[in-house]
C-alpha cells in the first residue's frame, strides 16, 4: 500500500427479515435503509459528505427492483465522487471485495475518504425457489448443477471428508454453532440470539448431510456501511481508529472442486492469502487477539481457522470442542455469532464483519468484547473457498 | 470401456446446456462412453472436456475415453433442495477421483446406506427421456 | 498512479448476435467465447498466463445462465491470481470500470498483469421484454420509471433541449450517424457495415424523437478482453504497447436529472473528468488526434465532444456537420463506428472502446487508421453522464 | 393550491412502491395536492421527498407544498416502449422546471402537438384505479 488506510466508522442494520413481499401495501426500500446507515456512519466517522470520494457498493440481489443501484444512490443522498462510485460481484466476497476495493482506493491517493456499503434483501423469495438460482452461482450448471449440487453442499462434502480424515465426529462440528450463538445472543444486531444447547443442534432436521438446520446459515437480509479513510485524516479528527495492516488475495484457479484433486479442506487459496496477509502486517497467526470469518458452515469456520494458522491443521475440532475458539478462549472467532447466528445477508455478510472487527478494536462490543483486542483477522472468500480475501487490522487508539 | 446404461423415466431436472464443441462429450455418454478432452502437447487431461487444454492454453486436444472407474472422495446428501429437483429429494452426490488422475462431481447411485469414502465405484449413464446424465455407482 | 500502466493487447469477437434462444438444440456459451478471447489476447501479449495476477470482468447480463461468472472463468482457464478476481457493475461505464480497475491494480503494484475482460449477450431477449427491465435501470421506479421513460428517452431530452438552445436541426444530429456508419464501413469487427444516407437517416421511423431508427443503438452481443502491465514488463518484451497517460471520474451525485436544474447538455461529470484527465495526461484537448467516446446517440457524441473540449461548446453540431469529426478531419471521433454502427454490447461497450484505442495507437486501424495517431482520449458513463470516466493513452512504440 | 384531477380508466402500467415514508407524498397527491420536503435548518427543497435533507444530511425534514406550477424544460415522445407501457405509446414524457427550483420528471399531457420548451405547464393528477401518478399540461 502506498498510504495507510484507517476505518472511521461502522453502520449496520440489525441482521433480519426485511425484505416486503410483492404484493405489501407498503414497501421497505432498499435506499431509505441504506441511506440512513450512509448518513449515520458518515455522522459518526465526522466526515463531511464532500469529502467523500470513492463510493463502492457491493452489488444488490436479484430481487432489488431499483436496478443501477450506485449511481441511484449517488442521486438520493446528493453525493459527489470524484474517484468513483461502483458495484463489485463476487459470491461470498462481494462485500470483502467492496471493502478491499474502498481501501485500495484511499491507497492509492485516488480519493481521501472512501465508502464500502451495501444491501442484501432476499428472505422474501421462497427458499426453494432462491436455491434455483443459487445453484447456478457454485457450480458449472452444464456439469455440476444438473446433478443438483446446491452452495452448501460443497461444504458439506468438506465436512465428510473431514471427518474422515481427521476422526472428528458430528458433535465436534456442531460445536460450532452452540459457541456462535452463545456469541449472537452478546450482539444487539443479531438474528438469533437465543443460547441453545449441542443436544439441539443434533436434533435438527438434516440439510446436507451431515450438517442439519443449525449448522448452516440462515436466511438474512441485511445493510452495512464502512467508512474508510487516509490515516492523515484519521489522524487530525482525533479520535480512535482502526488501521488496516494487511491484505491478502488468492484464487486458486479452480470453482467447487479443483479438477487436478488434491485435499478439499486445505483451502489453499486461503492459506495462499495468509501468507501475503501476515507477511504485510508484519504479524502472524499467533498475534491475533481473534478473527471474524465468512464461514457460512460449522465445517467451514474450522477450515478457514485452520488455512489461517489459528488452530492446527486437522486439529481445529479438538480446538472449537475445547473452548479455545469461543470469548474468552485463546483465539476468539466470530464474536459476532457468524453466519450461523448474527445471521447472513451473502453479498453483505463481508461487511458485518468489518463492522464487528470495528466494534472490536474501538473496545466497543459490549459484552462481547475480546479483552485487550489490538489486532484481528478477517476473511470472505468465492466458491468453496477457492478464492480467499484477508484483512488484518489493529486498533490505533 | 462401455458404460452401464440406467434407464430413467422422465426429464432432467436441471438439463445441461449442449455446445456445438460439448455435444460429442454428450453424444459419446448417451452411447455409454465417457470421453473428454487431453492436451496433445503435455498429455494433460481435463475434465470437462474443453477446446483448449486449460494447463497450458494450446488449442491442440484430443479427445480420449476415461475408464470410468474410481475412488469416492467425499459424499452428502441433499435434503433442502431446489425447486426443480425437490421430488427427488433427498438425493445423494458426491466427488470421484477417476483412476486417470481427475477430480469430478456427480451424483451417486447407492442402495441407501452411506458409501464408504475411497471405496472404488464405476461411472454409469443416466438415460433419461430427454438426454443423458452420468452417475457414480459404488462397486 | 504509481507506476506507469501499458497496454499490451486486446481482443473482441465481433458486435452482432450471438445469444442462443432457450430452446436451441446447440447454445453458444459465453464462457467458450471469451475463453478464447483471452488465450487469444495474452497470446498476443506475449505473456504467460501464469504472469496474470489480476482478472476486472464485467458483470455479464441477467441473461447469462451460468453465475458467478468471473470465479467460473478463473476455474474455465486454470487461471490463478493473487491481487483480484472481481466483476464490476455500473451501467454503461461497466466495460470502463473494468478497465479501470485492472489498470489500477497493476498501477498500485498488486499486480503485474492484469485482465480487463467480458461478455454481454442479451439479443435473444425481445426487445420490448428488454426495456421492461432496463426502464428500471435509467431512472428512479417510483418516481421516474411509473411515467414510462426509457434509458434513450433522456438522451432524446438532451437532443431537444440541444437543438432548442443552439438551432441545430435534426439533420445536423443525424450527419453523426452517417459518419459513424461510414466508419464502421471499414471495420471489420463492426455490426453493421453497409453506408447510409442523410436521407436514408432521416427516413427511418421515430424511436423517441427526435432521434430515429439509425440515430439510436442497435441491440448487440459482443466480448473482449484487454491485457494490462507494469511499463517494465511492456519494455521488456520489446514490442509496441500503449502507454495509459492519465484518468479522470466524476459523479455529478444526480442521476438522469438534477433536482437542482442546471443545463442538462453541459455533461458536467464529462466536464470535470476531462479536467483530470487532461491535466493527468499533461495534454489538453487540442492535443488528442482522435477520440473513441461511448454515445449510445447520436447527440450523445455531440455532447460529449464538446464537454471534453474536442469540439467548442454549442457548436459540436456544425463541426460534425463540416466533416471535423469523422477520419480525415480535425478530430475523428468513433472510428470504430462507435455504438450505432460499431454496436452496443452496453456492458462491454467501454471495452470495445478500449479494442480501438489499442488498434488506432499501436497502428493496426487498417483502412480507417488516423495518420500519425499518438494521442487519443475515451470515455463510459453512468445514467445521461451523469457520471463520466475518462483515460487518455498514447502510442509508446 | 389544489391540482385538477384527470381520471383514466384502468391500472397504472407501472405503479410506483409506497413506503412508510413516501405514502404521506401519494396520499396527498390522490387529494390534489403535491407536496414534498424541506430541511427546516437550511429550508432547501427536494424532490423526491425524503426521510433527511439531501444537501445537508440533516434529518430535520418537514412536508410543504409546491405550486404546481413550472416551465417545460425538455420533453420527448415515446414510440418505442417497454411491454408495460407498450398499449399508451406513443406518449410524450418530458423534465419541468417547478417554479420551486425543482426539476422533475413527468408524463407530458398535450393535445397532439408539440408543447413548447420554456413554456407554462401545470402539474395534474392522474387519478388511475389503482392510485394517482401526475403529470405535467401546457398551459
Ligand atoms: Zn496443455
Ligand atoms: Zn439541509
Amino acid at each position: 500500500m502506498s498510504r495507510n488506510v484507517a476505518v472511521l466508522a461502522a453502520a449496520a442494520t440489525p441482521v433480519g427479515r426485511l425484505q416486503s413481499r410483492a404484493g405489501d401495501e407498503l414497501q421497505n426500500v432498499e435506499h431509505e435503509i441504506l441511506g440512513r446507515l450512509v448518513i449515520q456512519a458518515v455522522g459518526e466517522a465526522g466526515i463531511d459528505k464532500t469529502e467523500v470520494g470513492s463510493l463502492v457498493f457491493s452489488h444488490p440481489r436479484v430481487y432489488t427492483q431499483q436496478l443501477y443501484f450506485a449511481t441511484f444512490m449517488a442521486n438520493y443522498l446528493k453525493l459527489t465522487a470524484d474517484a468513483q462510485v461502483v458495484e463489485v460481484m463476487g459470491n461470498g466476497m462481494t462485500g470483502g471485495l467492496a471493502f478491499d476495493q474502498a481501501m485500495a482506493d484511499v491507497a492509492s491517493g485516488r480519493a481521501d475518504v472512501a465508502l464500502a456499503l451495501g444491501i442484501n434483501m432476499e428472505t422474501a423469495a421462497p427458499t426453494v425457489e432462491h436455491m434455483n438460482r443459487t445453484m447456478r452461482t457454485t457450480g458449472d450448471i452444464d456439469f455440476h448443477t444438473p446433478f443438483g449440487f446446491t452452495p452448501i453442499s460443497w461444504y458439506a462434502m468438506d465436512a465428510t471428508r473431514y471427518m474422515h480424515d481427521t476422526g472428528a465426529g458430528r458433535a465436534d462440528l456442531a460445536a460450532i454453532a452452540v459457541k456462535d450463538r452463545g456469541h449472537a445472543a452478546l450482539n444487539p444486531i443479531a438474528q438469533y440470539r437465543q443460547p441453545i444447547t449441542l443436544e439441539e443442534v443434533l436434533a435438527q432436521r438434516p440439510i446436507v448431510e451431515p450438517l442439519g438446520l443449525y449448522e448452516v446459515p440462515p436466511r438474512s437480509d441485511g445493510a452495512a456501511c464502512i467508512v474508510l479513510a487516509a490515516e492523515e485524516v484519521a489522524v487530525k479528527l482525533g479520535r480512535p481508529y482502526v488501521r488496516i495492516r494487511g491484505r491478502g488475495f488468492f484464487h486458486e484457479g479452480a470453482h467447487q472442486i479443483n479438477e487436478s484433486g488434491g485435499d478439499m479442506t486445505a483451502f489453499v487459496a486461503a492459506q495462499r492469502a495468509a501468507a501475503t496477509v501476515y507477511e504485510q502486517a508484519g504479524a502472524g497467526a499467533g498475534d491475533m487477539d481473534f478473527a471474524e470469518l465468512y464461514a457460512p458452515c460449522t465445517i467451514v469456520q474450522i477450515l478457514v481457522a485452520e488455512a489461517l494458522g489459528l488452530v492446527p491443521r486437522g486439529e481445529g475440532w479438538r480446538a472449537a470442542s475445547a473452548g479455545e475458539m469461543q470469548l474468552g478462549g485463546r483465539i476468539p472467532v466470530c464474536t459476532s455469532g457468524g453466519c450461523l447466528s448474527r445471521g447472513h445477508p451473502p453479498y453483505v455478510t463481508p461487511l458485518y464483519g468489518m463492522v464487528e472487527m470495528v466494534e472490536q478494536l474501538l473496545g466497543r462490543a459490549g459484552r462481547r468484547q475480546v479483552e485487550g483486542a489490538r489486532l484481528g483477522i478477517t476473511s470472505s472468500e468465492l466458491g468453496n473457498y477457492n478464492a480467499a480475501l484477508l484483512h488484518v487490522m489493529e486498533a490505533a487508539a | 470401456m462401455s458404460l452401464e446404461i440406467v434407464k430413467v423415466d422422465g426429464a432432467r431436472p436441471y438439463p445441461p446446456r449442449v455446445s456445438e464443441f460439448t455435444q460429442t462429450f454428450w453424444q459419446a455418454l448417451a452411447d455409454g462412453r465417457l470421453i473428454t478432452t487431453r492436451g496433445v502437447e503435455d498429455g494433460r487431461l481435463t475434465f470437462p472436456p474443453k477446446p483448449f487444454c486449460p494447463h497450458s492454453w494450446s488449442d491442440r486436444v484430443e479427445w480420449v475415453e476415461l475408464s470410468g472407474r474410481g475412488r469416492l472422495y467425499s459424499q452428502t446428501v441433499v435434503h433442502a433442495a431446489p425447486a426443480a429437483f425437490a421430488a427427488e429429494a433427498p438425493y445423494r452426490v458426491g466427488i470421484v477421483d477417476l483412476d486417470e488422475g481427475l477430480r469430478i462431481a456427480t451424483r451417486i447411485l447407492d442402495d441407501g446406506a452411506a458409501p464408504v469414502l475411497d471405496g472404488p465405484v464405476e461411472i454409469v449413464v443416466l438415460a433419461y427421456d430427454d438426454g443423458p446424465l452420468f452417475a457414480a455407482r459404488p462397486l
